[in-house]
């Protein structure tokens, strides 16, 4: 598979490692009442898709750069690729 | 030896260049552009291998990467090649070969017998036997069949060739280079394009080679020779020959095998056999031909039997008549060709036997309205037996029969991606469909443009229309145009021992059995008969044998669809894709910076991951590892030892939020730290499991140094990036690993401060730089460096770090320096000593379903802030009363081992999976308390110091009554740690 | 002054040279290397300290050719300089000096080996190395690839020719291997 | 209709006109007492079991395409139970002991070929484990044997045992491992399930599950509604999406695994073998292929297909321990979808919907655990309670922190 990384362009998906569902930046709150459920949602809950489906990627042989990438997984096809830091800003990620 | 069979004229062979060969112990000559089938017919040698199951007779039925049947086993010794292909093998001087797949010689196959028996062998019989009695399968029915089953052999003698692996990127990519594909080529070459064109084949032009028909004032072949020459001489073309596309992979990738020594004798020194090429292009066009198909009738497999279009290839390109006397059948015009272009060569036409009625009629030879229905000869063709279309039948003598039942687009690499063809009518078979691989264009036949003027133009218009150029389109020659005329045909009537599959020995019976028992899927039928599970992967068989499913079941052949094609295109070595990756070079190496100084030492050396760590450093005398290793450890804690610690990892953590981010990261608190402080830390992963331990040593108020274990050091720093990147992305913090760019050597014993003193530009006083202590220092007089005084002996103990560059340098120093006190190098194995007497957790105990409770350090999981894993480390199952606790275990004989791996049960109680109360992590011999020593989990151990029970490692035969311990086996309260 | 002697990435004292027809391949002992990570919210004051050092900040797969210091991209707000041992042995003191608290300095000499691939063969060898497209980058283009499983930068010099790689330095040796056979293999 | 060698014979001789079909095609009932989804080899093993050891009644497997053709029919047929954790090797041992008389219990010849299974070790910490899981293996009544590299090589004398990068220090043997004619285990279990009463519907896909009050009564599929009392469903990779259609989210993730086979070629491998260093691992089918795979290609993914890279790792693997392999030529990739679980071990349960259970998250083990699997899914949905070797793999263990987790890599699918 070709990721395109939105900085450095075409490469090779073998650079990359890959973790899973997107949904990962979505840390629950620790002191929330309903943490325990939350966390184990979090944790282990997936909502598996076939179809589209964002994900986690790292640019582990490249720039280190942990991409949020959108990919059918039923045809592989790639339809957009994120800088995953920017992802978390845009869903309320901080400090 | 005579070439018999060799036309005197014609051909694009090398007349001048004769080579010898060995087809099973007997010489024959060929000439340089042979193949080694082609080389092999031309001498009268129809009988080239066996079948599979039957073991009939078998000959060649293509001239091309799609035969079944004359595989061979290729030169010898360890270069012994099973099963290739004697229609792709190039001849050169000295070629070996031998047939296989037989018992006794290729004429008298005693397993020939398999055939009389065939009636008993049908499709799945083995399903319904073999069953009595039961211990019969193993001990005898297996092993017959094994050895029976089979093609070729393995020397089993390690390969000695090399491959090479290599990445390739283009605009375009050419698979094929026949009419279609060298004018797409021209094309796109000619205005400028990065292309590559690769063909299997080692002469380019495809068909154009196997034809008489011209392109223009020349013939197809020397059109495809100026046009390769042309597309060489353009450097934005890259012209591979003897190149295999054997898979399109996701995005435009796709993988290629190019053949660089297999036409030669032995590979040139240090050049590989094969390369297996990456490809990484934008557009692709698949210009991969067709392929011809026979038709099934009884005994339709013998030698002398096959594709019409092959004893063309072979007549015309290769100047061999397959036998002086041929007959053909054929169900379309195609077929015609080959009577005509053998008898314009001189060969005898026995007759054309054509399905249809209106089959055209030729003044050279006759045409007869019918099918062929039988054929007789024992070890190749001898008669073939015609029913005409008014019932009567003729017996035509011949030694060699073309078959011809229409042509199949090579659609295959369009199904890589799981794309399926459709169905065409008009040839009568399947074409590419509309869900190809995302980038692909198909051209000339493989789509359906049979054509050579079709192929031409599909050729030319895909490469201007990929590339959207609107340049002046290339003139092509006037060439054929000829339509397809074809009446479908697959199997005659009343067949029944009528091959479909040549190698697996498919017959239109097994397939009519295997509809009669409810296999009637196409995957169900593949599956049950093992059709198409041929090296052709069903190339020359799947279309008969959907016809036939097609035809029982009552529906058309697009209805019952067809199986789906997997890469590789053909069967490619094993070694190819392995490449260089192989012996030393499987993995890379990873040197410490020690490691020159420790070979000269005489060190023993173990691969840790891809380090090579030294274990132990053996000296004269020492005729055990244990003595070495004892000394080791107790000339440490006697007095000073130094280890490399180098593989330990190491990540750089600055910026202003660097604290706060390592609360994040580790389960205990680090905000209040110190500067020139280090510190202990327990990394959890999310799920609450200890994922990794270490230090991190606050050089500045902004800056960290987080040490990690050497087999995690990769996947830690990876998570904290995550953790850093998608977590929390506005701190302000900077990662960087650091683990090669220093040299660390932990110098440990109570003489170590002195050494240190004598290297060390500053005071390190016990005052001056206490337990637990790191700063930024020079060493020898100015070289930059760190020191941490952390300890994983127990011993007082440091660790100093300089550049890399100066690690050999260093540990020789602290070597002169730690003279005067005997100073002892150690490696792994005593290093793993002195931290289990230390009661140390590590990769043994740190394995993935361990918490922090489990090892003792339940508190440090800090409640007041937020970590990775804390909340979920609260989960009821992971804080059981009787959960397992790290303890320390010794044997109550002292002359006893207690083996890692052993598992502890209650004295006295049953000694089974149910009882299981813990087990052995980490286990040695402690040469300073003088027995064994171990660290293990037990099922609420903390509570259990003190009690016996029974260690048990049935599976060494090791049964030891044992002690429950502290696992703090030396200096419990840590009071060398701070001398 | 110290007196410790340094050795090459390959273990020796005197850098290794192999030379085939088309390529000489040499191991590059001379250079001294730190990383430069922008602190958050430091990013323009980062940028201009680069630009001042090297005339331009270096953009994603690229590396700016500046002398006697070189800077290239490693990932997104981090840079490497390199700059040759002789006039700059402190080179990460020196950029702490420059930056300030705008960006995160680390020493990164030891960390890597460094070789020199030369020659009208140069971009025949790299296709046997690495998926990184050597024959379409251009001067001053540099790209983190594989080499043999190992994470290396490749940089194409300003000649033509010339392809430096960094690669990890503990495994200097797996990779001069693949380097030398790759070059034999094409030889 | 019984399978004999008698009757090979007898059929032989009358030109085979008596063989009948090995299941029949049954239009689907308005209402079954049991519907299993899924006709793979877990669905079939069930509903065979159900019927046969349960002598439950009006039974039906429902299958979207044609039965075996999921992970039953691409799979690397190896059979084991060399488990470590309490959880695990009770249950796989029972489906070992389970395969050792399927043969006899189907009267289908599975091939069932017991020539062992060797873990070579390369390390002291994989010894240590290995000997951990070997005892564990023993104390629960399975077979294990340490093998020194002497012992190995006299089996396997063309190991790379000269220059390997990590030189062989021994290996775990389980010798009634081995492999089985993987196909033959749908068509057998099919056969037996079909013969006592089963009615297998292909072609028949499941569009929606119809809950009413929280409890599932029956299934909509493409033939219509069937209803049912106990729906079962056993559909491995997709496992997450069928159950999205009764809005559950699930402890999985669907990944591609690709298997490779090589041309035929004269026996040369007895057992199965597994490379401790690397990715690889590989037998010899009777027809003579080396059968082998390695490590998954990490990506979710629900495409039957993989890609290169993997394919290189599995072979670097294969060429690091058998260089006498780097001429013999791979004919065939192809790739199954795995339902990865949280943990690494499957999950045999109740749903939170009454009437609707659970079989799944076999990961890339749900070949060997296949007569098990049908075995324990037939005792819960005819029991409403866990079988005694299955009580483990329940929901509601990631929950509770009670997690099998042989491989030790937490809850991130791609890596167990």
């Amino acid at each position: 598979m070709i990721i395109q990384h939105p900085l450095l362009g075409p490469r090779d998906a073998a650079e990359f490692t890959y973790m899973g569902d997107a949904k990962l930046i979505d840390r629950p709150d620790w002191q929330s009442e309903t943490a325990a459920q939350d966390f184990y949602a979090y944790g282990y809950l997936r909502d598996n898709p076939a179809g589209w489906h964002k994900e986690l990627w790292f640019h582990e042989a490249g720039d280190r750069s942990w991409l949020v990438v959108t990919r059918n997984t039923v045809t592989h096809e790639i339809s957009e690729v994120a800088l995953a830091r920017d992802v978390a800003r845009a869903r309320g990620r901080s400090k | 030896m005579t070439q018999r069979n060799r036309l005197a004229s014609g051909g694009q062979i090398n007349r001048d260049e004769t080579l010898k060969f060995m087809f099973d112990g007997k010489s024959y000559q060929g000439h340089a552009g042979d193949t080694l089938a082609s080389a092999l017919l031309a001498n009268g040698v129809r009988l080239m291998g066996r079948s599979f199951k039957y073991h009939r007779p078998r000959g060649v039925l293509t001239a091309g990467s799609e035969e079944p049947n004359a595989l061979v086993e290729l030169r010898g010794g360890s270069r012994q090649e099973p099963n290739t292909r004697a229609t792709t093998a190039e001849l050169y001087h000295g070629l070996l070969a031998k047939s296989q797949n037989r018992l006794g010689s290729l004429r008298f196959d005693l397993l020939s017998i398999n055939d009389r028996l065939s009636n008993f062998l049908t499709a799945g019989f083995y399903y319904k036997t073999f069953m009595w009695p039961a211990a019969f399968w193993e001990k005898l029915y297996e092993p017959v069949i094994r050895h029976a089953a089979g093609l070729g052999s393995l020397s089993l003698k390690d390969d000695p060739d090399v491959y090479d692996k290599g990445f390739l990127h283009c605009d375009l990519l050419i698979i094929g280079a026949g009419p279609a594909g060298l004018a797409a080529a021209l094309t796109a070459g000619r205005a400028g394009a990065d292309v590559i064109i690769a063909d299997e084949d080692f002469r380019m032009g495809g068909r154009l080679n196997s034809e008489t028909f011209a392109l223009g004032d020349n013939s197809g072949a020397d059109w495809a020779a100026a046009t390769v020459a042309e597309l060489q001489s353009l450097s934005n073309v890259r012209v591979m020959p003897r190149t295999t596309i054997i898979g399109a992979f996701d995005h435009g990738i796709y993988g290629a095998v190019e053949r660089i020594s297999d036409h030669l004798k032995t590979p040139q020194e240090g050049k590989p056999r094969q390369i297996l090429w990456r490809i990484y292009t934008r557009q692709t066009i698949l210009a991969g031909g067709a392929t011809e198909r026979p038709i099934a009738f009884e005994n339709n497999d013998r030698p002398g039997i096959m594709l019409a279009s092959a004893l063309r290839t072979y007549a015309n390109r290769f100047a061999v008549a397959a036998d002086r006397r041929v007959a053909i059948f054929t169900n379309n015009d195609d077929g015609h060709r080959t009577a005509s272009d053998l008898h314009a060569k001189g060969v005898k036409i026995s007759a054309v036997v054509d399905v249809r009625a209106d089959a055209p009629r030729s003044l050279d030879y006759e045409v007869l309205h019918g099918e062929v229905i039988d054929t007789k000869g024992r070890l190749g063709l001898t008669f073939a037996e015609v029913r005409l279309a008014d019932g009567s039948t003729r017996t035509l003598e011949c030694g060699a029969l073309g078959l011809s039942g229409g042509w199949n687009p090579n659609v295959h690499l369009t199904c890589h991606q799981r794309g399926r063809p459709t169905w065409n009518d008009d040839l009568a078979a399947f074409v590419p469909g509309s869900d190809l691989p995302a980038g692909m264009t198909v051209a000339g036949a493989a789509n359906g443009d049979m054509s050579t003027t079709g192929a031409l133009q599909g050729g030319r218009n895909a490469a201007l229309s990929v590339l959207d150029l609107d340049n002046a389109p290339l003139d092509l020659p006037a060439a054929e145009d000829a339509p397809v005329v074809i009446k479908p045909f697959w199997y005659v009537e009343g067949c029944s021992r009528a091959w479909l599959d040549q190698q697996n020995d498919v017959t239109v019976k097994d397939v009519k059995l295997s509809h009669q028992e409810g296999f009637r899927s196409v995957e169900h039928l593949k599956r049950y008969t093992t059709l198409g599970m041929a090296t052709d992967q069903g190339k020359t068989s799947n279309m008969g044998g959907l016809a036939i499913m097609a035809e029982l079941a009552g529906k058309s052949i697009p209805e019952v669809g067809t199986t789906i094609f997997r890469p590789p295109y053909t069967p490619t070595a094993i070694g190819a894709f392995g490449g260089r990756h192989r012996g030393q070079e499987f993995h890379p190496t990873r040197l410490t910076p020690s490691h020159k100084w420790a070979t000269e030492q005489g060190a023993e050396f173990v691969e840790v991951g891809n380090w090579l760590r030294a274990q132990w450093f053996p000296r004269a005398g020492e005729k055990t590892w244990r003595e070495s290793v004892d000394r080791e450890v107790l000339a440490t804690r006697a007095s000073v030892g130094v280890c490399d610690v180098t593989t330990l990892g190491k990540v750089d953590v600055q910026g202003t939020d660097a604290a706060d981010f390592l609360n994040k990261i580790y389960c205990n608190g680090f905000a209040k730290l110190a500067v020139g402080k280090t510190r202990y830390g327990l990394m959890l992963r999310e799920d609450g499991i200890a994922m990794d331990d270490g230090t991190a040593a606050r050089l500045a108020e902004d800056h960290f140094v987080v040490t990690t274990t050497t087999a995690n050091a990769l996947p830690v720093y990876r998570h904290m990036e995550f953790v850093r990147q998608c977590l929390f992305p506005d701190m302000d913090v900077q990662l960087i690993s650091t683990t090669e760019a220093w040299a660390q050597y932990a110098v440990a014993g109570p003489n170590s401060r002195r050494v240190l003193e004598k290297i060390v530009d500053q005071d390190i006083s016990n005052d001056a730089f206490p337990f637990m202590a790191c700063a930024n220092i020079t060493v020898c007089g100015g070289l930059r460096a760190r020191l941490f005084r952390i300890s994983f002996s127990g011993e007082l103990a440091y660790e100093i770090a300089v550049p890399t560059e100066y690690g050999d340098a260093l540990m020789r120093r602290i070597m002169q320096a730690g003279a005067e006190f005997d100073i002892t190098p150690y490696g792994t194995e005593a290093l793993g000593v002195m931290r289990i007497e230390k009661g140390h957790a590590a990769g043994n105990e740190l394995n993935g379903t361990t918490t922090a409770q489990n090892l003792g350090m339940g508190r440090m999981v800090s409640k007041k802030k937020d970590s990775i894993g804390s909340t979920l480390s609260e989960r009821e199952g992971l804080n059981r009363d009787d959960d397992l606790r790290q303890v320390g275990i010794k044997p109550v004989n002292p002359e006893k081992a207690v083996p890692a791996g052993a598992h502890l049960m209650a004295m006295g109680g049953p000694v089974d999976a149910a009882h299981d109360q813990g087990y052995v992590t980490s286990a040695c011999y402690s040469p300073n308390l003088g027995h064994a020593i171990a660290l293990g989990f037990l099922k609420n151990g903390s509570e259990r110091m003190g009690e016996r029970m029974r260690l048990v490692s049935p599976l060494t035969n090791v049964e030891t009554e044992v002690e429950i311990v502290s696992a703090h086996f030396i200096d419990p309260e840590g009071e060398r740690l701070r001398a | 002054m110290h007196d410790l002697k340094p050795v090459t990435a390959l273990g020796g004292s005197e850098p290794r040279v192999d030379t085939f027809a088309h390529v000489t391949l040499s191991e590059n002992d001379g250079l001294v290397l730190a990383s430069v990570a922008a602190r958050l919210g430091q990013e323009d004051r980062c940028h201009s300290v680069i630009a001042k050092m090297l005339g331009a900040v270096p953009g994603p797969g690229q590396a700016v050719l500046h002398d006697p210091e070189t800077g290239f991209w490693m990932g997104p707000d981090q840079w490497m300089i390199s700059a040759p041992k002789t006039s700059h042995p402190l080179l990460a003191d020196d950029l702490k000096q420059r930056f300030g608290d705008a960006a995160s300095i680390t020493e990164q000499t030891g960390a890597w080996a460094c070789f020199d691939l030369q020659g009208p063969g140069m971009v025949d060898v790299s296709e046997r190395l690495c998926a990184a497209p050597v024959r379409r980058m251009q001067a001053g283009d540099a790209q983190r690839t594989v080499i043999h499983q190992l994470g290396c930068f490749v940089i194409r010099g300003a000649d033509a020719d010339h392809l430096r790689i960094l690669g990890p330095r503990a495994s200097a040796g797996t990779l001069h291997h693949a380097l030398v056979t790759a070059a034999q293999s094409t030889a | 209709m019984r399978y004999s060698g008698f009757k090979v014979i007898k059929e032989a001789l009358t030109g085979h006109k008596g063989w009948q079909p090995a299941w029949r095609e049954p239009e689907p009932q308005s209402h079954y007492d049991y519907v299993i989804i899924g006709g793979g080899g877990h669905g079939l093993a069930a509903a065979y079991y159900l019927a046969k050891e349960y002598k439950q009644k009006r039974i039906a497997v429902i299958e979207k395409g044609w039965i075996g053709g999921g992970n039953v029919g691409r799979n690397t047929t190896i059979i084991r139970s060399n488990y470590l954790l309490d959880g695990n090797e009770p249950f796989y041992e029972f489906s070992l002991k389970l395969w050792e008389g399927l043969e006899q219990d189907l009267n289908y010849n599975a091939m069932i070929s017991q020539r062992g299974i060797l873990n070579l070790i390369h390390s002291d910490a994989q010894r240590d484990a290995f000997i951990r899981r070997g005892n564990a293996m023993i104390l629960n009544g399975a077979d294990a044997e340490m093998l020194t590299t002497k012992q190995i090589k006299a089996r396997y004398p063309f190991l790379n045992t000269n220059d390997a990068r990590f030189p062989i220090q021994g290996g775990l043997a389980q010798h009634r491992g081995g492999t089985v004619r993987h196909d033959a285990v749908a068509w057998g279990y099919a056969r037996g399930a079909d013969s006592n009463g089963v009615d297998i519907i292909q072609n028949c896909e499941v569009t929606g599950f119809r809950i009413e009050n929280g409890k599932c009564l029956g299934v909509e599929t493409s033939r219509g509604f069937i209803g049912a009392t106990k729906v079962g469903c056993a559909v491995a990779g997709s496992s997450g999406r069928l159950m999205a259609k009764a809005e559950m989210r699930l402890p999985i993730e669907s990944h591609v695994l690709q298997a490779f086979v090589s041309e035929g070629l004269k026996p040369v491998l007895p057992g199965v073998i597994t490379f401790g260093a690397g990715h690889f691992y590989v037998s010899q089918s009777d027809k003579g292929g080396l059968v082998f795979g390695g490590d998954l290609d990490g990506y979710n993914s629900y495409a039957q297909r993989g890609n290169l890279p993997t394919v290189e790792d599995v072979c670097e693997g294969g060429m690091a321990i058998f260089p006498a392999f780097g001429r013999a030529r791979l004919l065939r990739m192809w790739g199954g979808i795995m339902d990865m679980s949280m943990d690494g071990s499957p999950i045999i349960d109740r749903t939170h919907i009454d009437g609707l259970y659970f079989n799944g998250g076999w990961c890339y083990g749900g070949f060997k655990a296949t007569p098990a699997s049908g075995f324990c899914f037939a005792h819960l949905l005819a029991n409403d309670a866990p079988h005694p070797t299955a009580t483990a793999y329940r929901f509601d263990r990631f929950q509770k922190g009670l997690m099998i987790d042989e491989k030790g890599m937490g809850n991130q699918p791609n890596l167990h």
